[in-house]
């Protein structure tokens, strides 16, 4: 790094600091290893330099220790899912303070004044897409159970809330509300058993994320109606891909992450040059289903660059 | 204080009253099952199944529920089980949940790599191999839990703490953080869902392991030198038990075992569910303790480790059956482990005490 | 002269093991009373119940002729009883000088002491003088009680109960583990405080021991007293047979 | 074997070579040191510090680069400070981190409802009552749990590991699972991120808890039961002291740090952060048991946690700014943790052995 | 006749204690050694030294004569020298008959006994006998030892040691707790032990015992030998002087 008082501006040796620093929400997802590809392709062709630096865990007091050392090593620019809308925003604006751009991707914190752009798409519109998804594919009637993950984390629960905001206008569907999962598959499929021993009429279930969907689809299986009750999954990780070829799942709410990897380094790296940079990019949420994922496959996240 | 007199003889009472038979009868098994500080625990299992069954006579009580119930236990039971053993010994192993995670991913991509990425249809030779690989994985990072506990004397909480991280940060590193996706058909359809006779086959691995496991425990040398370790290390060493390579023994079969889960995992859940584990080593240390095994050594069973495993599953089916509010559940479940444990112990003293 | 502490039919259980079937007991002021018996007879048991450390089932414990409850330990100490347990009960990581003030710190003068302070410099210092006083050797005060040999310890929980007793010291076995002169120190002691008018209940499986200290004896088998003889008149064969049984005495229990 | 000879007296030898003095010598200060049980953990700890600051001379020995290592460490030393006190009575704590989060819901919802839903501009009336309520949730927290296990009799690990369920459950209860996000600007800018003379507020409220605790442990008749009870609950008990009481004082105590640290989370973060304290009580544990203290109870110090909770820190840290692979660091840290505790542990052996 | 255990110059340190300042000894086949000293004076710490509990710092050990390395207490068991310790190192959890045969317990016959299954039943049923032959007390089989009374648990101690040494038995105060029926029996033991020809080892604090089972007498004084007696010839006052220091053989060491 080069140090000094003004970074990134590049006025001392004409030279624009061209180290960027990634920070997902947390380590090994494919949702943020997508990100980290289209981020680092895109780097590589500006010219610039691009580390990744995650949390153990999708949680604010992980991922704090980690902005406040990036910020130590003064890189140019900070690309940052914030894990927390509130609790990260004094740490990134020590990050804005000294003079190091930041770009929020995915998520982003409620003060506004912090980053110089936010590429990220809707978590509830998210959950919307997969209220009226699933309503379709159980045919507007029965029961839906929504299987998320822990309570407090942002993401999910925007997707949850999303969903459960949609599934309320089908007056034939019962809407059996959410099951916390603590991020375990097996308490999914725990659940998901349970459920269907409860309510033997549950048609559809919505589960938020990777570990949520990959239970449930268990659950499913060992109960023998995998296909009969529909699971709609979040993120388009290649095992949910396969899960989706192979009828586990009935359809996949995908982002794009790739493209906003791409976005924030574009961004990021205008915001060096001194060029303006585009202060809100909304990116795509799409359904895939079986029957369309051909069409839909560049949406799939990929697990290498 | 009345005057004293110089004691005359009496009788000429023998002077020793032991003898063999005296010491030797057994007790009746009414006796030893009363006393067994499992029974107690047992009943509130019973009664826990016997309260929800009532409440919901439909869903409850039938043969899916139990299936699932004993299914979905299976992979917990397989780490309980080998933790109790640790416990025993006095020490405690928190990467178990990590181990599990790594072995499935040794395996997982094994098998992919020999059939070029994908390994839906691979064969039960592959099977096989992912198979060995998998418990010697389990078995390598319990060697080195053993070594490092034993040879190094690194309090166990450390060193298992550490490898709680670092294997789920060598399975991250194998895999860039992703679960592996394929998974042999064959082998989902056989272990993880097969079932005989309405008896799913992972319940049947799980037994099995248990049963060898209460046997190695209870009646053989290994078991009885686990106890002694745990009971007082010192005794043991002096009595010429190679406490060190037990000790060793003791992880690595835990590691062996967490291996195993991780097959059985996999198998189960067709990924490898790298980000799913990280409470495995709280439950199942839950478990065990539930079931009667002093985190000091030297004291415990299997019996009481799957009961201790079964309290929290049927609970949290119950709940969810019941339909009981979310938020609800984990307050209800702690209330019934601390009730169950406490009128365990007061059960314990009572008996203790003779009444 | 009345008995300064007695037990009456005193019955313990230790779940299926009848540890006391109504034993009794008495001590006066100033004598020394030898309790013996063989294994497992219960004197443990009875000291334990006479210290506050377990609870009789029945039975009726007299002080100065009234009934009291002792509860708990604290109860026990707080009417002057100290007792050297056969299993020492010393906590085995502090030094010498927490163990002999264990319950009972010197706090600080001042407003340090108020806020619960201890005086180590203090109860060092008086600790040294006080081993020094019993002839208990301790190679050094810094060092845990745990890594000290099985007499030093034993010296250090004599010389605490010692030190705090002012009515009745129980001492159970306290020279089991000690060195000829220490035993001989101890005895002494055991004389000494005698002297001073404090009952002191001495259990020993040595009788040349007893013999030599003891005013009385009085002798447990199988959870009940069954003998009390007067120690200058009684014969090692006496003692030996009211152990196992051989000789009985009717009115003993 | 030579002709034995019957002894004869040489000399009158005092039977009797302890005096007072002789006991008495204090050791030297570097003696003492030397001994601590910390010295050597403490070596490691200045030891990495050092070696970041080679490799990273810019990034890593900067003033704002220590001041956020003490920022981010206040709130988990505040835990394991009090984890020290329960661990050295030979008990454990895993419901830190859910009371925790349970205190700073309790404050943050009652500041929150006093100000019609948006505490944003609570003045200090408002704050101080949010204070007092997290400590007295906090402490009621530990409370239950201290009765629990000193009353009720129930093992620490098992009354613990159902408040760590049932805290967090109530948390979730009160607030919905949703974090309250409004936390008055007042007390953010002071407690949260205030500075005095470069000296965060954060990290002087951190060190004022670990000095008392320090005193308490170290000085007081509280800390030396806290000693006596751990070595050996029953001679304590014997000892005439209250034990019960003292237990459930003990977990109080435990819970009232755990409800300053909500109060310090709160201010920090501005939000509940809910779901980010799974693993907290592991920290601090480890933390603790890095610095000294036994889980079997009866040794340990507070200047010994210090060390504990920054050695993972500074690592943490220090890969962070060498850009280290994010995959690799915890297998790293688990590295360094485990060498440091068996270096400890080496160097420890050594001395008793007297090399 | 050559001693059959013999060390000489043992020095040992546990931190900054020097517990062996060059402690020697010897034990002859068919004898009893007393080895008596003060507290602290290095007895059992020498115990541990020639059972392969503990590693001299230096010294050398020789048994038949010839130099040993007793690096561990299964070498020192292989070896058939046995040891009751002074704190006795039993299980607590274990129950008496598998405290008896802990390390050697007894197998199955055939294909179970291959496996690794111990034979419960033969264990029990030989740990009565053993028990009752050596009048040791148990009221049952089936409790844990930890919960018996001191004198059990070093009845079940002293069993163990008979029962399996071949060549040497050390016995660190093994009836400090005993009654004086027990003691009795230990002692009659001990003088059986010997008589089969294997050395005896029998440390203890009480001189009319020493006097009566002991052929001769090792005296240990802080870390050193101090005087060696023929327990024929000697009187209480020569022992109490050379453990106490006022009395010195110049040979001893
Ligand atoms: N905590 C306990 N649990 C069960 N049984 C016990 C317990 N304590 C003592 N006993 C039993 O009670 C009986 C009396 O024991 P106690 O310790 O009082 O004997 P004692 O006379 O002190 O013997 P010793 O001379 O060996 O010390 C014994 O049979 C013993 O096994
Ligand atoms: N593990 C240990 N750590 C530190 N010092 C020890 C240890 N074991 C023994 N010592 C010290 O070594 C010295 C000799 O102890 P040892 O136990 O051998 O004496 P002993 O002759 O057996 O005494 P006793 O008659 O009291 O049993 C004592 O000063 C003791 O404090
Ligand atoms: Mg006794
Ligand atoms: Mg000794």
């Amino acid at each position: 790094a080069c140090g000094g008082g003004t970074i990134g501006e590049g006025p001392e040796g004409g030279q624009p600091n061209k180290n960027l620093v990634l920070i997902p929400g947390v380590k090994g997802e494919p949702f943020y290893i997508s990100m980290e590809c289209g981020a680092k392709k895109e780097a590589a062709k500006l010219g610039y330099q691009l580390t990744v630096q995650a949390p153990d865990r999708f949680e604010a007091s992980q991922q704090t220790p980690i902005v406040t050392g990036v910020l130590a090593t003064r890189p140019g620019a900070v690309l940052i899912a914030p894990t927390d809308d509130r609790a990260m925003i004094n740490p990134m604006r020590q990050v804005k303070d000294a003079g190091i751009h930041v770009v929020e991707v995915d998520t982003t914190v409620t003060d506004p004044s912090i980053s110089v752009s936010k590429i990220s798409s809707d978590n509830e519109v998210g959950g919307r897409k997969a209220a009226e998804t699933l309503a379709k594919l159980i045919g507007e009637r029965g029961s839906v159970l929504v299987l998320n993950t822990k309570a407090g984390t942002s993401t999910t629960d925007a997707r949850a809330r999303g969903f459960e905001e949609a599934i309320k206008r089908y007056p034939n569907i019962t809407y059996l509300g959410q099951e916390y999962t603590d991020n375990e598959p097996a308490r999914a499929a725990q659940i998901v058993s349970g459920k269907l021993s409860a309510h033997p009429d549950l048609a559809g279930v919505f589960a938020t994320n990777l570990n949520t969907g990959e239970g449930a689809a268990t659950g499913l299986r060992n109960a023998g109606r995998t296909g009969e009750v529909k699971l709609v999954g979040f993120d388009a990780s290649p095992k949910q891909v396969e899960e989706l070829r192979t009828g586990g799942v009935d359809a996949l709410i995908a982002q794009d992450p790739a493209v906003i990897g791409q976005q924030g380094v574009q961004q990021a790296v205008a915001a060096i040059e001194g060029r303006p940079a585009v202060p809100q990019i909304q990116t795509d949420l799409v359904a895939i289903t079986k029957e369309d994922m051909e069409k839909q496959s560049r949406y799939f996240y990929r697990t290498e660059c | 204080m009345t005057e004293e007199r110089t004691g005359k003889a009496v009788a000429p009472a023998s002077t020793v009253d032991n003898n063999v038979d005296r010491m030797l009868p057994q007790r009746t098994l009414w006796q030893r099952l009363v006393t067994a500080n499992t029974f107690w625990t047992g009943l509130v299992l019973i009664g826990l199944y016997v309260v929800f069954s009532v409440l919901r006579p439909n869903a409850f009580p039938t043969l899916f529920n139990f299936q699932t119930l004993l299914i979905e236990a299976s992979v917990l039971l397989v780490l309980a089980v080998g933790m109790t053993f640790v416990i025993i010994t006095a020490g405690i192993d928190l990467s178990v949940g990590s181990v599990l995670v790594f072995s499935g991913v040794v395996a997982a991509m094994v098998m992919e790599g020999l059939h070029g990425g994908d390994a839906t249809h691979a064969g039960w030779g592959t099977i096989l191999l992912g198979f060995v690989l998998s418990l010697a994985a389990g078995a390598a990072w319990g060697l080195l839990n053993g070594v490092l506990v034993a040879v190094a004397r690194v309090p166990p909480l450390i060193v298992t703490l550490g490898s709680f991280g670092a294997a789920l940060g060598a399975a991250q590193l194998l895999t860039g953080g992703v679960d592996v996706r394929t998974v042999p058909t064959a082998l989902r359809n056989t272990i993880g869902f097969g079932q005989t006779m309405q008896i799913p086959h992972l319940v049947v691995v799980a037994a099995v392991v248990t049963l060898f496991a209460a046997w190695l425990l209870h009646t053989t040398r290994f078991g009885r030198y686990t106890y002694a370790i745990g009971s007082n290390a010192e005794a043991a060493r002096r009595a010429g038990i190679a406490v060190t390579r037990h000790l060793v023994m003791v992880y690595g079969f835990v590691g062996l075992l967490a291996g195993l889960a991780g097959f059985m995992n996999l198998a189960y859940f067709g990924t490898t569910t790298i980000s799913g584990h990280a409470t495995d080593n709280l439950n199942a240390i839950a478990a065990t303790v539930l079931g009667g095994t002093s985190l000091f050594g030297g004291v415990g069973s299997v019996l009481g480790t799957v009961i201790g495993v079964f309290i929290p599953a049927v609970l949290q089916k119950g709940f969810v059956i019941l339909g009981v509010q979310p938020f609800w559940q984990p307050i209800a479940v702690s209330i019934v482990l601390v009730a169950a444990v406490w009128f365990d112990q007061t059960r314990r003293r009572a008996r203790e005490r003779g009444r | 002269m009345g008995a300064l502490l007695e037990a009456r039919n005193v019955v313990k259980h230790y779940g299926s093991v009848e540890a006391l079937r109504g034993a009794s007991f008495e001590v006066r002021a100033g004598e020394v009373v030898a309790l013996i018996g063989d294994n497992g007879a219960g004197k443990s048991t009875l000291v334990k119940c006479l210290s506050g450390v377990e609870q009789p089932d029945s039975g009726e414990i007299l002080l100065d002729g009234r009934r009291v409850r002792l509860d708990s330990p604290t109860r026990a100490r707080a009417l002057g009883i100290e007792t050297v347990y056969q299993d020492l009960a010393v906590a085995p990581d502090l030094d010498p000088a927490a163990n002999l003030f264990l319950g009972r710190e010197l706090r600080r003068r001042g407003l340090f002491g108020w806020l619960g302070m201890v005086d180590k410099a203090e109860m060092r210092r008086r600790a040294a003088e006080q081993f020094q006083r019993l002839g208990v050797r301790v190679q050094s005060l810094d060092v845990p009680i745990g890594s000290l040999s099985g007499g030093q310890r034993q010296g250090v929980a004599v010389t605490r109960a010692v030190v705090w007793a002012n009515r009745v010291v129980f001492m159970d076995e306290p020279t089991a583990a000690l060195g000829v002169v220490q035993r001989e120190r101890v005895l002494e002691v055991i004389r000494r405080v005698r002297d001073s008018g404090i009952a002191v209940v001495l259990i020993s499986h040595n009788m040349p021991e007893v013999q030599a200290v003891a005013d009385r004896v009085e002798v447990l088998r199988l959870g009940r007293r069954v003998a009390r003889f007067r120690a200058a008149d009684v014969t090692l064969e006496e003692l030996v047979g009211a152990m196992t049984g051989a000789l009985h005495q009717e009115d003993a229990a």
